[in-house]
Parts: C-alpha cells; structure tokens; sequence
C-alpha cells in the first residue's frame, strides 16, 4: 500500500504581513519517513506549523491521507490523525507530566499504552507528577516526543526532537522513530542533526528561504554530498 | 521625520497658546491636566509594561493635600503644589513598595487593592469633608508674581506645568534609565540576570508616575478650586486607563488625544448628540445627553476592538 | 445678559445613581412649570438647557460656568448630589446668578457654605432627621439604634436625629456604622436587634437604605422594632417592594396622594414619565414657579432684585403652604412623617403612604439663629 | 460565657452570617476564576452578568409571571447564551493579546449593559421578593436563621464544588487548563478549542447569573447592582490565587467569615478589610492562598 | 594580590523540590582561564546547578565561593554584577528592542548611569562602536537594526552570547549554547566561545560532543545530581560509567 499521507502543492503561508513559504511542494508516501533540512531561518518549522493551520494564513493544497485541509481549522485536521511535536516543547505549566502525557485525545486507535511509553522514557516515569514546566528541558522534550505516542496519530511531524537531548538519548529516540517506521508511522522530521537524520529518512528536503530547493533520496546521498554540504555546511 | 515632528509640536504649542482666546480656559486647564495624568500613567503602562489600577489615588491624594495646604494652611500655590507632588510620590512609594514586588495581573490587583483603601480613608476622614468634597480652594497668588485669580495668568501658568511634565516623561523614556525599562517590560529575567535590580527601577519609576500623576491632580484642584471623591474612585483610575488607551499606549501624543476626546465626550455629549441627531436626522441621537455611561462604554468596546493602536497609532504608519 | 429675558439652566445627575430621584423627570418637572406659567415671562419666551453632570462637581461646576457665561443662564436648577451642589453654588454665586437647589442633602449649602444667591429649596439632612426624630419622638418611640452610612452624609444625619432625641428624653442605644453601598446588613441588623431599642434609625440612602430594610424582614427585625428611613424617597419604597417595605417610616418634604392640588400634577407628571413624581421633582415644579413669578414681580431677571423678591413672597401651592425663603437661602417648610401601608391597605398603584406626623417647617429646619452663614 | 465582649451566642450567629455571605463570594468568584483560570480573561464584566441574572428574574416574573425556581434554572441560561454572544462577537479576537484588552473590554461592556438597563429601568431599583416556600425563618436555638439564606448557602456550595470537580478532576478540565497556556498547540492535537472557550465563558457567565438570582430577593435588583461588589469579588480572587477554583470557593468562604467578625469588632475597617488581606497574602504567598506559582 | 587559583568552587552545594533532590553534595572546582564543561543525561541537574549559582534558586544546602569569597547569600542582580553572567537555556532576548538595543543594554551597566532618568539617550551611542563588534563576532552586524522579533531562533541564540560578553564576565555560565543551531553556526560560535575564553573563565552546559571535545579543558559529569566523574575529555570519555550512562555507543559523537 502505498498512498499519499501527505501532499503540498504551492504552500505560501504567512505570519502576519511576512510571507515566508513562497510554494513549497513535496509529497510523502505511506510509511516513509522524510527530513526537512536547511538552515536556521529557512522555514522548516513553518512548513509543519503551516500544515496544521498555526500560521496566521495559508494558500496552496495539502492532502492528509486524502483530505484537503486548507480550509479545515486546526483540529480537524489534527482529527485526520496528524501528531505534531513543536520545537519550543509546549509542555504545559499548570498540568503534571503525566497529565501532560494523556492530554492529546486519541485520534485513532492503534496508539502506544502508557507504559510502553514509560518503559521507553523511565525519566518520565520516576518525574510523572511534577509539573510540566518543572521538568529539566531534555525531559520536556522527551515528553513532548511521548504524549503524541499515545494518540494513534499515523503522521508524525516531529520538530527538532533531538535537541537538547543526551547522546544516549539521542541513540534512543533513533531506536524509537526507526520502530514507529517499521509499525507502518508515516513521519516528517525536521531536523539539524543530521546524522541522525541521514540513518532514519527515506528521502531528504532542502529548504532555503521559504522554498524546498533540493530533494536527495537516501541512496542519492553519497553522490550529493557535497550538494548538501553546500547548502548545510555539513 | 524628525523636523516634520518638531514642527508638529510647534504647531500644536500655538494652538494651546492661542486656545483660550477661544475656548473655556478652565475646559482647557482640566484636559491639560487629565492629558499630564493619562501620560504619568503611560510611563507605567506604556513604557515599563506595568498596569496600575490604582493611580487615582496620586491624582486624588495630591489634590486634597495640595487643597488643604492652600485652604486650611494658607500656603501659597506653588508651595502647595510641590507638596501635593511629594505627598503623591510618597503615596507612591508606599503603594509602588508593595505592588513592584509581584507581577502582571498581581501588580494591578495590589494597586488597586491599596488605591481602593485610600479610598475609603478619602471618604471617612473628616477633613475632605465627605460626598460633599473639598470646597473652596483659593487661587492665590504664584509665588506671590502672578495672580491666579485671572483664568489667563491661571491657564498659562498650567500650561508651562504640564508643558515641563510632558518633556520631562519624554526625556525619562529616552533617558538611559529609559532604555532599562524597556528591557525590563521586554523580558525581565533576561533583565536580572545582566545585573539590573529590577525592582529598584519599577519602584523609581512607579515614584515618577505617582509624583506625576500628583502633579497633574494638584494642579487640577487649584484650577478648580474643590477636590472630590470622583477624583479618587477606581472609576477614575479606570478613567485615565481609557485616556490612554482611546490616545495610544506607549505613544508620547496619546495621552493628550485621548484626554482631549473623553473630556470632551463627558462635558459635550449631549451636543454632540444633538449635532449626530441634526445631520443624521436620526432622532435617538437627541436621547445620547442621557446616556454618557453608554457612550462611554461603546467608545472602549470600540478602542479595544478596532483601535488598539489608539487614536495616534492610526496616524502614525508601522515601522 | 438682557434682564428681561429668562433662560434656565438645569443640571443633575441623568445617568447614575440618583437619576430616578430627579434627573429627566426633574427636567420635566421645570418644563411643565414653564408651560404652566404660560411660556414667557417679560415677554420673552422662557429657555431651558440642560445637562448631566454624572455626579463629578469638576462637570456641574464647568458646565454652568459655561451657561452663564456663553448661553446668558439666568438661573441654575441645581439636582442631586452634595459635591457637585457646593461646586455650582460657588460658581454661581461668584457670577452672581440665582443657584437654586433640590435634591442635595447637605446643609451647608446654606449654613457655613451658604451664599447669597443660593436657595436650598427641597430638603436638607437637618430637617430629614429632625422630620424623623420628633415624628418619632411625639409618638413615644423613645430608644433609638443607628444604622449609619460611614461618612459625612451619614454622620450629619445621625449627629442632627441625636440632638433631637437627646433634646425631647429620648436614648440612643447604640450605632453601626456600615460603609457605604454595602450589600449585606444582617449582621449589624443582629446587633442593632440585641440592642433592644424600639427605633431602627436608617441614616443612609438609596441602595443602602433598600437592602437594610429588606434584611430587615428577613430577620424579622420588623415585628420588634419600627424601622425609620431618614432619607427614603416614594422611588425606594417602590423598589423595596410593598411586602417588605410595609411599617417603614420614611420622611419626606411632600407626597403625591396629600391633597387635590398634589393629585392633579402628580397625574399630569405620571402621564408623561410613567411613574409617580418624587418631592424633588415637585420641588423642582414648585421652585421655577416660585422663580418666574418672582421674576415677574420684580419686572427683572437681575439677580439680586429677584432674591429680594424671591425672599419676600410666601410660597403657596402645590408643594407648601405658607413656605417662604430665609436670609440663608433655606426655604423653609413644613416636613412628613409618612408610614408604609400594609399591602391590604394599597388601593392604586403607588398609593404607599399615610401620614403619620407633620413636623412644622420651624421645628424642621435648623433655627437661623444657629447658622453660620453671613448673609442671614 | 462571653468572648471580646460578645457572648457566645452572638458570635455563633455573626459567624453563620459571615457563612451565608461567603456563599456568595463563593460562587461569584468561582465563575470569575473559571473565565480566568481557563481563558485568562479577567471578566470585569462579572458584576453587570450577576446583575442581569437578577434582573432577567424580575423581568419573567414581572411580564410573563414565571416563577423564581424556573429562572433559577433558566436566568442562567439566557444570561450564559448573552456571554456566548459576546464570546464569539468580541472576546475571542482578543485571546492572543495581553490580559489588559479583556479586561478592558469587558469593562466596556460593564458600562453599557448598566447604562442600557438604567436607561429603561432607573438607578433606584425593582422589587422582587422570595418565593413563598422560601419565607420565614428557623429557630437555631442561638440566633434566627431566615430560611432563604440557608437556602443560599446549600444552593452555592452545592453549585461550587460540582464545578470543582468537572475543572479539577476530568479530562475537560485537562483541555481547558492546557488551553490557557498554549490554544493553538491544544488544537494541534486535536480539540474543538473554540467551542470550548466559547462554552466555558458561557458557563462562567451562567455562575453569575445563577448569583444574581439567588441575591435578587435579599439585595436591592437595580441596574447598578453589580457594579459595587465586583471589586471586591476581585480581591477574593486574587487572595484565593487567580484561576484557582479551590482557592475562590474556600477564599469567598473565608472572608465572609472574616468580614463578618470585623463589622462586629470594628465596623470602619469592614470595607477595607478584604483589600488588606489581599495585599499581606500577596507579600507572603505571591501567587494567592491557592494558586500555583508560574 | 593575586587572584586565587581556583574562581569558583561550590562545597557540598544540594538542591531538592519537594523531597526530589535534583542536586546532592556537589564539589566543583572551576579553574582561572579555563573552558569547563558540565555534561551528563537529561534531567541530572545541570541548569539546576547553575540557577543555584546565580541564585535563581535559594541552595537547600552548601555554600558557593567566588574568587574565595561566599556568595551564598547574595541576591542575583548583585552577582551579575561580581562577574558572574548567566545565559539561559531558553532563550532570553528582549524581543521588541533592536539587536544593537539588546547588546546595548548589557553594555550600559558600566556606565553606570542606569538610574539617570534625566539624561539624555544620546548619551549612550558612545556604546555602538562595541555594540557593533560585538555583533560582528557572532555574525549579526547586518541585523543590527532589524527587530529581535523577527529573528530565526539559531540567531537569537547567538544574540543572546554576544549579549552576555558585553558583560565582560569575568566567569561567563552557558546553558547549552549551541542548542537549535544550524552546523555554520554552531562552529562559528564553538570558535568564538574559545576565542572569548581567553582571559575569562567559561562553565558551560553542552550535550554536544564534538563542541565538548573541541574547546572543554575540563569536564566534569552529573548523574542524578551527583558528580559522576571528571577529567579532561580523554579521560571521561573512557570512562565506561560514562559511556554507558551519557555518551552511548557512538561515543556521542552522532554529528
Ligand atoms: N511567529 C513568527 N512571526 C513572524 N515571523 C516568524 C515567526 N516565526 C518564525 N518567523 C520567521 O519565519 C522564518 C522561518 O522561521 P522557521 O521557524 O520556520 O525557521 P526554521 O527553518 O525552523 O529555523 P530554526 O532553525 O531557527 O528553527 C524566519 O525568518 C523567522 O524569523
Ligand atoms: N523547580 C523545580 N521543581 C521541581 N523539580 C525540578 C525543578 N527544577 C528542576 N527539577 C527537576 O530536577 C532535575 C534536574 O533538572 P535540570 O533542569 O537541572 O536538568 P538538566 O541537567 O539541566 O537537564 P537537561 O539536560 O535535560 O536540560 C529534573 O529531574 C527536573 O525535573
Ligand atoms: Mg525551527
Ligand atoms: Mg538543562
């Protein structure tokens, strides 16, 4: 099977009177995994808020599992089963963690059980019911990764989910994406790590100003790299 | 740009000069005031991000003290003045003392919460003699110069006052003790950690607004020659915040606009009614004289709504 | 200004608190006197302006500086609110044009703050708690408990109420003082209820006079002590509502249901307003009349030539009998001891009252004698 | 066996009085903190909606002759519809700005809902009276209790803690407390936010609709009643720490206790008391008695 | 009189919430002119650490010294004001000023004339010359204008160190630094934080490995709140307690 998760075409979004995607285009297949990659200020996370509707306006088309959501508001399109991870975490203060962690209402079944999830994270286990906010920052974001777990969402969008994080950590949470790949997860990852990025993704977008302006598939990725290091400085 | 706002200002310094000639001095001695009010609060409000809601206290305290200097003492109008700004500052200090060490919404409540005590005392203490206010403050005469007693000489005098209040918050904004508080409103841990005590320069601040804001209340009670409860109700805290806000928060003109549009609103509503009524034909318009609170709070409703910027934000294009 | 011609300024409070004692109904009170006297006096046609002044004495005083001035206001009709009375009267007296008032309590209007162009004409707190207290006195009610209102208003009428009944063997057993518009009252109502005193002496107003008397009942309060409202207008009892506000004692200057003359205009003013006129309405009605005539009389408008008219006259129509204006600017006369009927006994709408007391306007007033007013 | 010159049996009763007002403290603050705590909006328009339950009350019965316990349900109903009204129309565009625009608004909001009523009804206020089964009192043995103020305060507490549980105990309550700090996230997961907030400003409203009706045959029904008690509804919020629902519920409790004992024993300070302790709590417990420190 | 050896030293410093004890029994050494790195897992209590020793935290117990002087006791905007300048881990810029604002308001303290409401703002371009310079070693001079608003996050970041040198700390704390930055920049500012070093002492928060490796002279790893060891890079990264606890099999070098 192997329909369209995600298709955008000509995506121009804004925030405010600054336009920032200028028609971006890229079409993600069930079960793959792709990266945005591109420099500070490209327009990566835009791209993910954009898809979600947390922009101030958006144009353009973009498919979820074949549902136009232009003109849906956020959580419908949520419903359709997207989880989001943010870059700035978006733990909430004045709930404990693991309030925090059965927050996101399930979209659809099929999602992980709580202590799958503590297994995978015991930090958030031993730390359940502090606040969220009182949490150290590697331990927000290892529960901003978690609590979208849960949901049964197939399409993740999962931004900068290894900052901050220990190396072990980091080794973990490749373990984690590379299983969600092998239950059938479809995900975009937006990334600056790239080794971790390089192991995980099928295929790998370059953004620049607003613009995806380079597509490397990963058998690709020896023969262009130095394209990439052009571009990343990798 | 900045020669155009310098002749701006010129300009408008003509048309104050001139006014009385035209209008009621007295009208215009009471938006004088209000506007120096409405700009002491924006150094809070505007500049260090802090919302008092309880600044009728200076305004109002100022005002008794400098009336009963001036009635029961026999001090001269000057030295009541001074000392009505010193009573509001330390008025300040002591309310500014309390509320500077919380934050946001807590800061507001505590004002309010400690102007609404003062209140109480206002409307208790014998000496401000109640519901039926202050009354019969003498003019007197300005370092025994100038007789006030002349609504001219009175309007002048005022105007030179609040002109110096307005140029002296200018020059705090501006000032290096300015671009702190800035810093402060912006992000305030940022603030602490660059080695700035914070609460020191909130309390100097809240001091400058409250002495201020008293100025602008002494003044008022010498050009009106009674001081009365209205003056330290919360209403009239709410009041200065509407100023403000109808003007422009955080804007140097603002203050003035607004205070010139509510004054003008609470003293001529009926006549603007009666014009609506007349060239719109629309007869409910005639009922408006009744109706002030209503107007009053369609204006707000409005500012907040469409207005945000203030009436001055409109004129002047974004960077 | 032309002294031949009339032109009355009216201000008062429209839009707040105290808009239903006075307010638009005030203002049409004037208007039907004007209408009454025929619309022209000197062969002028007689103006009105008006304006509210929202309770803040920096408005009232303003605004009628602006009409004597500007507009040539011959007159100023002066409503509610202690402040913003000693505020226009002070004005006005400074330009010298006639400032009558109806509707503020305070007495200093024309006791240490009097001028000599300043009528009181209505009521003021000395002869509401003289009104209640010797009412109350002449019927053996001898011991007394205040419920008053924490500042000068309040004290005013619980200081004046205590002299008479120090005065006439009478005990005060104890005060309350509550602040004002407060909510609840049952517990100094508990207090004022242990005290065992037979009078409950409400010295306070509006909202805080209608929320003590209806816990009041609540309590019980009603059956063991008579309650007594210094200042209560027909509008309070209206809103207390006849099942609670039945037994209260209220003092007035005048009531709509006295005789024919007070019928007929109450009846014409409840035609127009929907509702039945208050004493300062009428006092409003009684006092431009009082005005006009004297302007006609004195073949002027100039002010000081109509006061001495003006305090001359004896005041017969509508509002007194045989009422006439002293040195100080107190019109002085006569004052009602009024009880609420029980609901059996209301016929109509807004039959509320039956008098119970009528205190003579010499008793009522504070003596001249006493006053500290320089022009008595 | 008397106490500070009070006999035992008159504090009992000023107690129970401090009690029945706390009530109402209670649930006026209750619904301001749920606008706050879960909107962050600071509903100054709390008192002019406390004022409309009770007039809407008066209106029923004065044109269609319903009764008090049918507007005991349905008052709050109409009054909550208004506040969803005003929601969708006004409030929600102000979300993403600083607290000062809702309450500014809602302050404006105040001036005209009263300026409106007052225009068609007067200042000096409209008679309304309890309903028969709720008329005479109750010999307690140490004072007299009128039979409407237990009634107040059953009514209230019940109301009170019922909403505590809804905010503090399900998953409702877990949206809408992660709603006041991140909405957009919120519905990136998939919550009808909008509606939510739209229906929780509604149900604050309907608290103090509710409010008003059941002060509507004690407190003088006027346009302007409001307006005199939602200062101080403000300070037991904040003492009770802003948003928190606990905290309002067991703050309004304990300052009618509190206010009830200082009428007793110093009659001057009663209307000032409340602002005192609300400063001495906020420079001991900055974030009020219950609120949770940001 | 020269100044001690050691510039900072914490003695038995702890911190609990709540009976959680996020920091026990620390004994750190920092040395004059070094660049040291505090590493360990998520959550061992590193930024913990240093809110204790800029006092945004009140320490459960211990003391700290700063050039053998207790500073345990003292309030934050006093020690800023000791040379002990802080970044934060999230950043920290003042949004509605301008990048050249922001630096400026950092350089202003030495001045001295904070308090002076009557003075004029000109007063401070005196400042813009090392304002700009400032700018220009972390790379943002062609911003300086621009509204710190509307900067992307890695340069915010970078706003923020060039904010902190303008205190010309005399020991500089830096929560993760490099966090959020694209490659350039994180090589760009690892160089700076080396070039700045000089004459200054750096403790720094880092969980990348190869910044570490680079510039750190010392290292000292926290585990659950305790020192778990401490050496040069060589030396922790042998460690097998380390390896297994922080590092991982890639040896943390997963760049
Ligand atoms: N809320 C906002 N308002 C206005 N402009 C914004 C906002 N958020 C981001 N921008 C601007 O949009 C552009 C793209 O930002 P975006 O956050 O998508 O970058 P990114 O590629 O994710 O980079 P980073 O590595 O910094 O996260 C930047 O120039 C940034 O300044
Ligand atoms: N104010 C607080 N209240 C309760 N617990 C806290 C508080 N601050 C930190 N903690 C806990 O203390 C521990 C240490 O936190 P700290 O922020 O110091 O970790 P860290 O070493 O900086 O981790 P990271 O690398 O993930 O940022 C964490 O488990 C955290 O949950
Ligand atoms: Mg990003
Ligand atoms: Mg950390």
């Amino acid at each position: 099977m192997s329909s369209m998760a995600l298709e955008v075409k000509n995506l121009e979004s804004w925030y405010g009177e600054s336009h920032i995607l200028h028609g971006v285009n890229f079409a993600v297949r069930d079960g793959e995994v792709v990266t945005l990659l591109g420099r500070n200020g490209a327009g990566r996370s835009t791209i993910l808020k954009t898809i979600l509707g947390m922009t101030s306006r958006r144009k353009g088309v973009i498919n979820v599992f074949g549902v136009e959501t232009v003109d849906l508001p956020t959580y419908q399109i949520a419903r359709l089963g997207i989880g989001y991870c943010p870059e700035e975490r978006g733990i909430f203060g004045s709930l404990d963690a693991q309030e925090n962690l059965l927050l996101p209402p399930k979209v659809s079944s099929g999602g992980m059980e709580l202590e799958e999830i503590y297994e995978m994270f015991p930090n958030l286990y031993e730390r359940r019911n502090s606040p969220g906010t009182r949490l150290s920052g590697g331990e927000q974001q290892m529960l901003a990764m978690a609590r979208i777990l849960r949901t049964g969402a197939k399409l993740l969008l999962l931004d900068e989910i290894t900052e901050g994080l220990a190396p072990v950590i980091v080794e973990k949470l490749g373990e984690v994406v590379t299983k969600l790949r092998n239950k059938g997860f479809t995900i975009v990852l937006v990334e600056q790590n790239f080794r971790f990025a390089a192991e995980l993704a099928d295929r790998h977008y370059v953004v620049e100003s607003g613009l995806i302006v380079e597509v490397v598939e990963r058998a690709d990725l020896k023969a262009k790299a130095e394209v990439l290091n052009g571009y990343l400085g990798v | 740009m900045k020669s155009f706002k310098f002749w701006l200002f010129l300009a408008i310094l003509a048309v104050a000069i001139a006014a009385p000639f035209f209008a009621y001095p007295i009208f215009l001695m009471k938006i004088l005031c209000f506007a120096l009010f409405a700009a002491a609060f924006n150094l809070l409000l505007g500049y260090t991000g802090l919302l008092s809601f309880g600044h009728a206290a200076f305004f109002g305290g100022a005002g008794y003290c400098a009336g009963y200097l001036m009635r029961d003492m026999g001090v001269g109008p000057g030295g009541a003045i001074i000392l009505g700004v010193l009573f509001a500052a330390a008025l300040g200090a002591l309310i500014g003392g309390l509320a500077i060490r919380r934050q946001g919404i807590y800061f507001s409540m505590i004002t309010l919460a400690l102007a609404q005590m003062f209140y109480f005392i206002c409307l208790q203490a014998p000496a401000s003699g109640g519901e039926d206010g202050f009354q019969g403050i003498p003019r007197g005469e300005l370092f025994g110069l100038i007789d006030l007693q002349a609504d001219l000489n009175l309007y002048y005098c005022v105007l030179a006052t609040v002109l110096a209040g307005f140029l002296f918050i200018s020059r705090i904004i501006s000032s290096p003790f300015g671009q702190i508080l800035k810093a402060i409103k912006e992000n305030e841990p940022r603030a602490i950690s660059l080695g700035y005590n914070v609460n020191r320069f909130k309390f100097l601040v809240f001091i400058l607004s409250a002495a201020l804001a008293g100025l602008a209340g002494a003044v008022q009670a010498l050009v009106l020659g009674f001081e009365t409860l209205t003056d330290v109700h919360w209403s009239m805290s709410g009041l200065v915040i509407l100023m403000t806000l109808v003007g422009g928060v955080g804007t140097l003109a603002g203050p003035f606009v607004g205070s010139l549009v509510i004054v003008l609103l609470e003293h001529r509503v009926g006549e603007i009614g009666n014009f609506l009524a007349q060239i719109t034909g629309v007869n409910w318009f005639n009922s408006l004289g009744e109706s002030v609170t209503i107007v009053t709070g369609l204006i707000f409703i409005f500012c907040v709504m469409a207005f945000r910027r203030g009436l001055v934000g409109i004129f002047t294009k974004k960077q | 200004a032309d002294p031949s011609a009339v032109k009355i300024g009216f201000i008062t409070d429209i839009s707040g608190l105290y808009s239903d004692i006075d307010g638009q109904g005030g203002l049409e009170a004037i208007k039907m006197a004007i209408a009454d006297f025929g619309g022209t006096v000197l062969g002028k046609k007689i103006e009105v302006v008006s304006a509210d002044h929202q309770n803040k004495a920096d408005i009232a005083a303003s605004k009628t500086r602006e009409w004597i001035d500007q507009d040539g206001v011959t007159v100023v009709f002066g409503g509610t609110n202690s402040g913003t009375a000693l505020a226009t009267s002070k004005v006005a007296a400074e330009k010298k044009r006639i400032y009558i008032n109806n509707g503020a309590g305070t007495s200093a209007l024309t006791n240490e703050q009097c001028t000599p162009y300043t009528i009181h004409y209505t009521y003021d707190t000395v002869a509401l708690a003289n009104g209640s207290a010797k009412g109350m006195m002449d019927k053996g009610l001898k011991t007394w408990y205040f419920l008053t209102a924490d500042y000068a208003f309040g004290y005013a009428l619980e200081k004046d109420a205590t002299n008479v009944i120090n005065a006439s063997g009478g005990k005060v057993l104890g005060t309350s003082k509550h602040p004002l518009n407060a909510s609840d009252f049952s517990s100094y109502l508990l207090q004022a209820q242990a005290s065992k005193a037979q009078v409950l002496g409400l010295a306070n107003a509006g909202g805080d006079t209608i929320n003590s008397v209806k816990a009041a009942n609540e309590f019980g309060i009603t059956k063991t002590m008579k309650i007594a409202g210094l200042l209560v207008f027909i509008t309070d009892v209206h809103a207390i509502g006849i099942q609670n506000a039945q037994g209260l004692l209220a003092t007035e200057a005048w009531y709509w249901d006295q005789n024919d003359q007070t019928r007929k205009f109450a009846k014409r003013f409840f035609e127009k307003m929907k509702r039945m006129p208050t004493m300062v309405q009428a006092g409003n009605y009684s006092s431009t009349m009082t005005y006009l005539n004297a302007v006609k009389a004195a073949g002027t408008s100039d002010s000081d030539k109509v006061m001495q008219q003006l305090r001359k006259v004896k005041i017969n129509d509508m509002f007194t009998k045989n009422g006439y204006i002293r040195k100080d600017g107190t019109m002085v006369h006569d004052m009602y001891l009024f009880e609420v009927k029980t609901p059996s006994e209301v016929k109509s709408p807004w039959d509320y009252y039956k008098l119970v007391a009528t205190v003579p306007g010499e008793k009522a007033f504070a003596p001249e004698a006493y006053s500290q007013c320089g022009n008595k | 066996m008397e106490i500070f010159g009070l006999s035992i049996s008159a504090l009992l009763s000023q107690l129970l009085l401090g009690l029945v007002n706390g009530s109402f403290y209670a649930i006026l603050s209750l619904g301001l903190a749920v606008i706050f705590g879960l909107l962050n909006v600071i509903n100054f328009s709390h008192g002019a909606m406390f004022m409309l339950g009770a007039i809407v009350t008066w209106m029923a019965g004065q044109y269609f002759g319903i009764n008090y316990w049918v507007m005991l349900i349905l008052a709050p109903i109409v009054v909550g519809l208004i506040g969803i009204v005003i929601e969708r129309l006004l409030l929600r565009h102000l979300y993403k700005l600083d607290h000062l625009y809702g309450l500014l608004l809602t302050f404006g909001l105040t001036l005209f809902i009263e300026g409106v009523l007052r225009s068609i009804y007067g200042a000096s206020g409209l008679s309304y009276s309890a309903p028969d089964a709720l008329r005479g009192a109750t010999d307690l043995g140490f004072m007299v209790l009128p039979n409407y103020r237990a009634w107040v305060v059953f009514a209230s507490l019940t109301v009170c803690f019922a909403t505590w549980y809804v905010i503090e105990k399900t998953s409702i309550g877990a949206y809408l407390r992660a709603g006041t700090e991140n909405p957009t996230l919120v519905q990136a997961f998939g919550v009808n936010f909008p509606l939510m907030t739209t229906l929780t400003y509604g149900f604050g409203v309907a608290l103090a609709a509710f409010s008003g009706v059941l002060a509507a045959p004690i407190i003088q029904v006027s346009p302007l009643m409001g307006s005199n008690l939602i200062i101080v509804v403000f300070a037991v919020v904040v003492i009770g720490g802003m948003g928190s629902i606990m905290g309002s519920i067991v703050t309004g409790l304990g300052l009618g206790l509190v206010e009830g004992l200082t009428k007793v024993f110093y009659p001057e300070a009663s209307s000032t008391v409340v602002f005192a302790i609300m400063v001495i709590v906020l420079l001991f417990r900055p974030a009020g008695l219950f609120g949770r420190e940001k | 009189m020269s100044l001690p050896e050691t510039i900072l030293e914490t003695i038995g410093l702890g911190k609990s919430f709540k009976g959680f004890s996020a920091v026990t029994d620390v004994n750190l050494k920092v040395a004059r002119g070094a660049i040291h790195a505090l590493i360990g897992p998520n959550g061992a209590g590193k930024t913990t650490c240093f809110n204790l020793l800029t006092k945004f935290l009140e320490p459960s117990s211990g003391q700290i010294l700063f050039n053998g002087v207790d500073i345990t006791s003292e309030a934050p905007a006093l020690i800023a004001r000791r040379g002990i300048i802080r970044s934060f881990q999230i950043s920290a810029v003042f949004p509605h000023l301008t990048v050249l604002e922001n630096v400026r308001v950092a350089l202003q303290r030495e001045l001295g004339t904070e308090f002076y409401f009557w003075r004029s703002g000109d007063s401070l371009n005196v400042l813009n010359d090392r304002a700009l310079e400032l700018l220009h070693e972390v790379g943002l001079e062609e911003f300086a204008h621009e509204q710190t608003l509307n900067l992307a996050y890695g340069r915010k970041r970078a706003l923020e160190i060039a904010t902190t040198l303008a205190m010309e700390p005399e020991l500089m704390l830096l929560d993760e630094p490099t966090q959020g930055m694209g490659h350039e920049d994180v090589e760009r500012v690892t160089e700076l934080i080396d070039r700045v070093a000089k004459g200054r002492t750096i403790l720094m928060v880092e969980h990348n490995m190869k910044v570490v490796a680079s510039i750190a002279d010392r290292i000292t790893v926290l585990q659950r709140g305790a020192v778990l060891a401490e050496g040069s890079y060589q030396e922790v990264s042998k460690n097998p307690l380390v390896v297994e606890a922080y590092m991982g099999s890639h040896g943390g070098d997963n760049l």
